[in-house]
């Protein structure tokens, strides 16, 4: 409805293959992004920075490299909150342990650590198929809950690995704020969304399609899947490493080893599922959805007067969550970014049906 | 010499207890495909159930008799389970036929986080006991064979005893029952076993009604050893790497691989934790079953997988 | 119209065999393939012909048997080295990559082509938009050659059976190959299908010289557009020559007759 | 590039006589990086601006001279709308040698008439399709030099002699170029304003085809004119979609391009017209009223899916626009504030979505001829806020004879004469035309050349029509058509059955009343349309017959009947011929039964005579009529049918000119 697209023509294949193709649409973006920048730190409060905005951008980076691996690839991962671990842990000691490293750096090193880790945990899956796969990442996933609770030396000889980070300095900016520190995962999501969509988009993107659609067909055309896979494992733990630095350093401040325990893994699993396998859009759907939902839930009795207590509450989030995965995954197995796009086409084709 | 036999015959009696759960695992994989993500949370659930009936009867019937209130509990809860069940075919996996592994796994998950919230509003969410009278004052064996004998826990073998029985049960029933071999076939092939009239819905509810008896066998050993809290739903994941190291699809593979796993992390907890730190056995399995999937991706006893172009 | 010369023996398949678990699939199949002719695999269904390929491409490892292409010779093939041989194929029951579009997935089969590493592409300015750019032009051209224009933006999965197999042969050519195995490219398709059908496999090997080994499973359209035919039944080779001289073959003959073709 | 629209006064439009090559070249100086053609192809649109458009005009033409190609010789071109098969078209007018477009579907047997006549030195083709065409044809047309083909697929083992490809042609003309510079550039120069620049051949209803020969001034002089009155510019863009062969394509997409400098674009196949158009989005447009017929029907079609919601607003703003929108559209005073707004809120709804759904959300202009249009469908597009104009002209008359002017835009008339034009109806009803754009001569054919025109260069176009009262020409029929009633009153069939016709309840109709006191007719229902009326109204039927005998569909039918009578009352020369009795015919007009053409004409004379009972009935009076008829069954056997018709009466209303 909203849509003219009479004279939209491409006379160039940059033009045609561009990320958003429709005009329409590339203004629409350009809005959010500069809203996000530019209009969102002057009205949103300090507890809307902390509960929503801080612990959303990160989780959407994190779903995000977790989508690349799961819905680009196809290759299930229940270990994610390990990759998050490592990330967070080696960029911590990155920091304590060289003195004059820049926070950045430390943070991208610490997302470095992750790759590694991750495509050594990747390789199982040149032999393995999916449920075993599954439970290859779960090891990973309970080996990082280990070794950070166990090998000291990992943790600065900490007690039961909870450490905490000096304040973050940036390029001599203090990043302390609310409003700096979401300025701060700002950049990093921006950056990230539009490389990953790079890759998604570039023929490394249709590797990874080709092995999760019908990995036969993609070895005869010359695709080598230890290639393929170990790539998405790379590039999906990096960003998750990324992100899972940027929730110790920036929205935790200091952490133990349970911030990245497994329910964090079924939590970013839940994203990608429930915003939308193999979407970068999704993801952060995702996030946003399951960064609301619990402080709705435990809000909502409130707003309407009814009394009950957090366990509870927490019970209830568990309930809908799962009674949610389950619903997407009959009415939707393409999440809310899919029904996002079928409401776009609907507005395209409008008045016709779609 | 005692030591390390006490561990061994230690290990294998959680052994059994593993391959228990696994063979929950397993029987539901073999019937329809789905990994059952859920198994552990099945197992917190029922024990939950048993527990609160096992509290809650004596204030409903005035009964003082403890095998009869224990007797009806376990009645109940396995009610519970079987309605559980009925619904999960129902609701879920009704509507995913035909749907790739992995989003069943998801599924599953699902069931898990749902089954979690559910049984804790219901049933709360503190520590319960269950006693159904397991014999708990330690034992020796072998005194004679060598001094000091070797120490067992009377619970702990009795349990395991529960188990193995059990075990051979489930093994006999697939083996020699038309409904086991309905159940084979379903898993062998879905349209062909819809085309020869089993009728999948039904196979479906069976199977994972008898997972859940399984995981109330489970739930019930683990729990009036550990005490009923939510840390059980964990067991699932402990019995993870048995379904792996055993084969998706095997009974027997359950079995030797519960007993592997059982085995194998009490001796690295003995002879290798100290070296890392401890507490290594949660990992330890894990690790031993993904190094034997690199060599044999389809576990011990499990088919090999042939891609079809 | 005046045919493309026949050349050299270009693929050579000596004393195949494979099983699985005890299955046997194929037993000790030879033949050999001529630069730029059009050669025919046929044979009742389970006759082995799928299998053949899959050996060619790697897909399986034949328990005996050795394979050479252009002199070198292996024992298995690799698919990866297959494909940068030259070698691509389409597949009986379609393999497409549901995910993607046309363009897409015939611009998958180019991936052999395109050497812009990760960085280069995650930040895709310069070598990288170029490479895509020009890739997507030679898609565009298979696209126009196979005459599916009006669907390039579309998920395949939406896509009609006959346009479907179309991608698939797209995908093929999009490896510019020297041989060109295609899995049963008619079956299943109503009588205009195939005459296109038949039309785009002639036009390839016409156009661009590409030697193709064809599967089908009936003799009818086969027989007239290859050059020369191998029968395969049960896993064992029945037959090898021209069409009329298989046609005239009573082995051949009772197999057909054997089955409902 | 528009000047202020000349005045409506009967004055020759003064302008630089430039011919079509001379208009590339200038065009090329002038705006040498502007897009001059426009193709999709290869999935985007590739553009060619008008320096590259002249460079290869010339170097083309160069080649056509390097393969002998004389002034005065005739070129082929057959194929769908390519940049290098119109590039071909100018580069052939540079060496004044006259192209010659050909219908695509043409079957070669159809072709070589037009081969011979003219004479075709050249032939420019599309593809290999043509070129075996061609080929098949070429013993028969000694004179045919060279075949040149645009696109090379399938054709590179061609060996016969002087087939090449149009790439070959152009590497010929570069060596040409070297061996005479300039001289092509030279023949642009010579090229006169009133030399012969192309010929179509028009397929006459007997006989061979006659080629109508055009010169740059009678395409260009009309055309400019138009484009000056509706200031059409060089930022407009046009879809080029019809048939080369049409003169139409010839003057919206060469004539007034080259005059313009517009862009062109082409789609790329057939069956993505519809695609590309949307991608375009023209802002100038013709369409035939076949094609915006089928555009409105798969507008319904998809509607007809769409949700209740959707389809209740549909319904209720289409009801509005049918209202008002055409009324905005004319710049009519009368409309209310309120209705403006309600029509605005469509607009963002409804309209707005509709238009860039039809690719025409851009569209400045558009127009549509060639026959009559159904006012239903004229005005369905006009209240979308899209201004489709209707116009009068032919392929001797280089189209341009009438056209509406903005705000008076009817269903039912052509417009006003084009400045320059004039327009004579002789008592007959015939329209003569005397125009700058009339043809030169039918090609080698003087006799009849003279047929159609006169000494004073009246051209005599056929058809009937008269100026209504705003002095806007209707056409009512072909001349030979019409005739008479006993009164010596105006009596045009056709138009009357059309008129009937655009009732989807009226399949067929056929008019009588040549030298009678009234008109009668013929009606045949249209069974699917009255089908579902009947059924709305739960009315059982048992089979078309009893459909066509029931006193409700008569009722239904007599009232469509009444509704054309007040229309043709309102205007004098056609009140007399009211349709004042009718009979719905018991079995449908059928192909098989020679009572229509195979292009589902009717063949009245046949029927007249064949249903001779039913006439003689109609005009004694009777009121019901037993009739035995003939008819072929699908498997070729024939029976009889018998019935008794109804005869029904319609009411007349009062002729004003008699009120008066």
């Amino acid at each position: 409805m909203l849509y003219r697209e009479n004279g939209q023509f491409k006379t160039s294949y940059q033009a045609d293959q561009q990320i958003f193709p429709i005009a329409q649409d590339r203004y629409a973006m350009v809005a959010i992004v500069a809203a996000a920048c530019l209009l969102v730190p002057w009205i949103a409060s300090e507890y809307v920075f902390r509960a929503l905005l801080i612990p959303f951008l990160i989780l959407s980076l994190a779903a995000l490299g977790l989508n690349i691996l799961v819905g680009y690839c196809g290759q299930i991962s229940l270990g994610t909150g390990g990759f998050m671990a490592v990330g967070a842990y080696s960029a911590y000691n990155l920091l304590v342990r060289i003195d004059g490293m820049p926070a950045v750096l430390a943070i991208l090193l610490g997302g470095v650590f992750a790759m590694i880790f991750g495509v050594l945990f990747g390789i199982p899956s040149l032999r393995i198929k999916g449920l075993y796969l599954a439970v290859a990442t779960l090891a990973a996933q309970f080996f990082c809950d280990w070794a950070f609770l166990r090998i000291k030396w990992l943790t600065n000889d900490s007690a039961s690995g909870s450490v905490s980070v000096p304040e973050l300095m940036v390029f001599g900016w203090n990043v302390d704020t609310p409003i700096d520190k979401y300025l701060f995962c700002l950049a990093f999501v921006i950056v990230f969304a539009l490389m990953a969509k790079n890759l998604v988009r570039g023929h490394t993107g249709r590797e990874w399609m080709a092995i999760r659609d019908m990995d036969v067909a993609a070895a005869v055309i010359g695709i080598r899947p230890v290639y393929a896979k170990l790539s998405a494992f790379a590039v999906s733990s990096f960003i998750v490493g990324v992100a899972g630095a940027l929730w110790g350093f920036v929205h935790l401040g200091s952490w133990e080893p349970a911030a990245f325990n497994i329910t964090r893994s079924f939590d970013l699993l839940f994203m990608v599922i429930i915003g939308g396998l193999g979407s970068i859009m999704g993801s952060f759907f995702g996030a946003a959805f399951i960064v609301i939902l619990p402080i709705v839930l435990d809000n909502l009795p409130n707003w309407f007067g009814i009394p009950i207590d957090t366990a509870l509450a927490s019970h209830l989030t568990f309930m809908i969550f799962g009674a949610l995965i389950v619903f997407f995954l009959i009415a939707e197995p393409h999440g809310l970014a899919r029904l996002w796009s079928i409401g776009k086409e609907k507005l395209r084709l409008w008045p016709f049906p779609h | 010499m005692g030591p390390f036999l006490e561990t061994l015959i230690g290990g294998l009696m959680t052994g059994m207890l593993y391959s228990l759960v696994a063979l929950g695992f397993v029987l539901i994989y073999k019937a329809s495909g789905v990994f059952n993500f859920a198994q552990g949370a099945m197992v917190l659930f029922a024990a939950l159930a048993m527990a609160r009936f096992a509290e809650w009867i004596p204030a409903w019937l005035h009964l003082e008799h403890k095998v009869l209130i224990n007797l009806i509990a376990f009645l109940l809860a396995m009610g519970v389970m079987v309605a559980l069940a009925w619904l999960v075919e129902r609701l879920v996996l009704g509507k995913l036929v035909n749907q790739e592994g992995v989003a069943l796994l998801m599924a599953t998950l699902g069931i898990t986080y749902f089954m979690d919230g559910f049984g804790q509003t219901v049933f709360g969410s503190d520590i319960y006991k269950i006693d159904v009278g397991l014999p708990k004052e330690p034992m020796f064996l072998f005194d004679d064979v060598f001094q000091g004998g070797i120490l067992v826990n009377q619970e702990e073998l009795s349990a395991a005893l529960i188990a193995a029985l059990l075990v051979a049960l489930l093994a006999a029933f697939f083996q020699y029952t038309g409904t086991g071999r309905a159940l084979r076939a379903v898993a062998d092939d879905h349209q062909a076993a819809q085309s020869i009239g089993i009728p999948l819905g039904r196979i479906w509810v069976i199977v994972w009604s008898v997972a859940g008896f399984v995981a109330l066998v489970a739930g019930i050993i683990w729990g009036s050893k550990l005490g009923v809290q939510f840390s059980l739903s964990q067991v699932a994941l402990k019995a993870l790497p048995v379904v792996i190291l055993g084969g998706l699809t095997s009974v027997p593979g359950a079995i030797v691989g519960g007993l592997i796993i059982g085995v194998g992390e009490k001796l690295s907890e003995i002879y290798i934790g100290p070296f890392l730190g401890g507490g290594i056995e949660i990992w330890f399995a894990y690790a031993l079953a993904l190094l034997f999937l690199l060599v044999r991706p389809q576990g011990l006893f499990g088919e090999k997988i042939i891609d079809r172009v | 119209m005046t045919r493309r010369s026949i050349g050299e023996v270009i693929l050579e398949v000596r004393n195949i065999s494979l099983s699985f678990g005890g299955v046997k699939a194929l037993t000790d199949i030879s033949f050999d393939v001529r630069e730029h002719e059009i050669r025919a695999i046929i044979g009742p269904n389970g006759a082995g012909k799928s299998s053949m390929l899959n050996c060619i491409n790697g897909v399986y490892t034949p328990q005996k048997g050795s394979i050479s292409f252009r002199g070198k010779t292996f024992d298995h093939m690799n698919s990866r080295e297959v494909a940068e041989m030259g070698i691509a194929r389409t597949f009986q029951n379609l393999a497409l990559f549901k995910g993607m579009n046309v363009i897409d997935n015939i611009m998958s089969g180019r991936n052999l082509k395109m050497k812009t590493n990760i960085f280069q592409q995650a930040i895709r300015m310069g070598a990288a938009e170029r490479e895509e750019q020009v890739h997507r032009e030679a898609v565009e051209r298979i696209i126009d050659f196979l005459e599916i224009q009006a669907w390039r933006k579309t998920p395949v999965a939406r896509l009609p059976y006959g346009l479907q197999k179309r991608v698939d042969l797209g995908r093929a050519l999009a490896m510019e190959p020297q041989v060109l195995l295609l899995d049963e490219p008619m079956a299943g398709m109503n009588l205009e299908e195939k005459q296109d059908m038949c039309r785009f496999v002639l036009d390839v090997n016409d156009e661009f010289g590409t030697t193709i080994v064809l599967i089908e499973h009936d003799m009818g359209v086969v027989m007239d557009i290859s050059d020369r035919v191998v029968v395969l039944d049960y896993g064992k080779k029945i037959g090898d020559g021209t069409p009329d001289a298989v046609r005239s073959n009573p082995e051949v003959i009772s197999a057909y007759l054997g089955t409902s073709h | 590039m528009a000047e202020p629209a000349v005045s409506a006064s009967h004055s020759k439009p003064m302008g630089p006589s430039l011919t079509f090559p001379q208009w590339l070249l200038a065009h090329a100086s002038k705006r040498p990086d502007a897009a001059a053609i426009r193709e999709k192809q290869l999935g985007i649109w590739q553009t060619t601006s008008w320096s590259a458009l002249s460079d290869l005009v010339l170097q083309l033409a160069a080649g056509l001279a390097a393969r002998g190609l004389q002034r005065g010789d005739h070129l082929a071109l057959i194929g769908d709308n390519r940049p290098r098969l119109y590039a071909s078209m100018i580069a052939a007018q540079c060496l004044g040698a006259i192209p010659v477009p050909m219908y695509q579907d043409a079957v070669a047997a159809e072709m070589v008439y037009v081969f011979r006549d003219a004479a075709i030195r050249i032939a420019v083709v599309e593809d290999q399709e043509q070129t075996d065409k061609v080929l098949e044809i070429r013993e028969h047309c000694p004179q045919l030099a060279a075949i040149i083909y645009d696109n090379e697929r399938g054709l590179r083992n061609y060996q016969q002699s002087g087939v090449e490809s149009l790439n070959a042609l152009l590497q010929a003309g570069a060596a040409y170029e070297k061996a005479h510079p300039g001289k092509v550039r030279r023949s642009v120069d010579e090229g006169g304003f009133h030399d012969d620049c192309a010929m179509f051949y028009t397929s006459g209803t007997t006989g061979h085809p006659k080629g109508v020969v055009h010169t740059h001034a009678s395409l260009i002089l009309p055309s400019k004119t138009v484009s000056e009155q509706e200031r059409l510019g060089p930022d407009d863009e046009v879809l080029a979609y019809l048939p080369m062969a049409w003169i139409g394509q010839n003057i919206f997409s060469y004539a007034q391009w080259l005059i313009n400098g517009f862009t062109i674009n082409m789609p790329e196949s057939q069956d993505t017209v519809m695609i590309d158009m949307r991608e375009v989005g023209p802002t100038y447009y013709f369409a035939p009223p076949r094609v915006l017929e089928a555009l409105l029907t798969t507008v319904t079609i998809r509607m007809e899916d769409a949700s209740p919601v959707k389809q209740k607003l549909f319904r209720y703003y289409m009801a509005l626009a049918k209202r008002v929108g055409g009324r905005m559209l004319d710049g009519d005073p009368e409309v209310g504030l309120l209705e403006r707004l309600q029509y605005q809120l469509g607009d963002l709804l409804i309209y707005g979505p509709l238009r860039n759904a039809l690719g025409m959300s851009r569209i400045k202009l558009a127009f549509t001829a060639g026959e009559a249009i159904g006012p239903d469908l004229f005005a369905f597009y006009r209240s979308l806020g899209i201004n489709l104009k209707q116009l009068y002209g032919s392929t001797e008359t280089a189209v341009w004879v009438c056209v509406q002017a903005d705000g008076h835009v009817r269903a039912d008339t052509v417009g006003k004469p084009v400045p320059g034009v004039e327009v004579r109806i002789v008592n007959s009803g015939e329209i003569l035309v005397r125009s700058p754009g009339l043809l030169r001569e039918y090609y080698k054919n003087p006799q009849a050349t003279a047929e159609v025109r006169d000494s004073e260069g009246w051209y005599r176009t056929g058809d009937a029509g008269y100026f209504d009262q705003e002095g806007q020409l209707r056409i009512i029929d072909r001349a030979k058509d019409v005739g008479q009633l006993a009164n010596g009153a105006l009596f045009a069939p056709k138009y009357i059955e059309n008129k009937l016709k655009f009732f989807p309840y009226i399949k067929e109709a056929v008019a009588f009343g040549q030298g009678q006191s009234q008109v009668c007719c013929f009606i045949n229902i249209d069974f699917e349309a009255c089908g579902n009326w009947a059924e709305r109204r739960n009315l059982p039927y048992a089979g078309y017959n009893d459909l066509a005998a029931k006193a409700e569909v008569y009722d239904l039918i007599q009232d469509c009947v009444q509704q054309v009578n007040a229309d043709l009352v309102s205007d004098p020369k056609l009140a007399d011929s009211q349709v004042s009795r009718f009979l719905i015919l018991h079995k449908e007009l059928d192909p098989d039964d020679d009572e229509l053409t195979r292009t589902r004409k009717v063949r009245r004379g046949f029927i007249a005579q064949k249903y001779s009972v039913l006439v003689d009935a109609m005009f004694a009076g009777k009121d019901s009529q037993y009739v035995e008829t003939q008819v072929k069954f699908e498997d070729g056997r024939s029976g009889m049918v018998s019935a008794t018709l109804r005869i029904a009466d319609a009411k007349r209303q009062p002729s004003l000119a008699k009120a008066a």
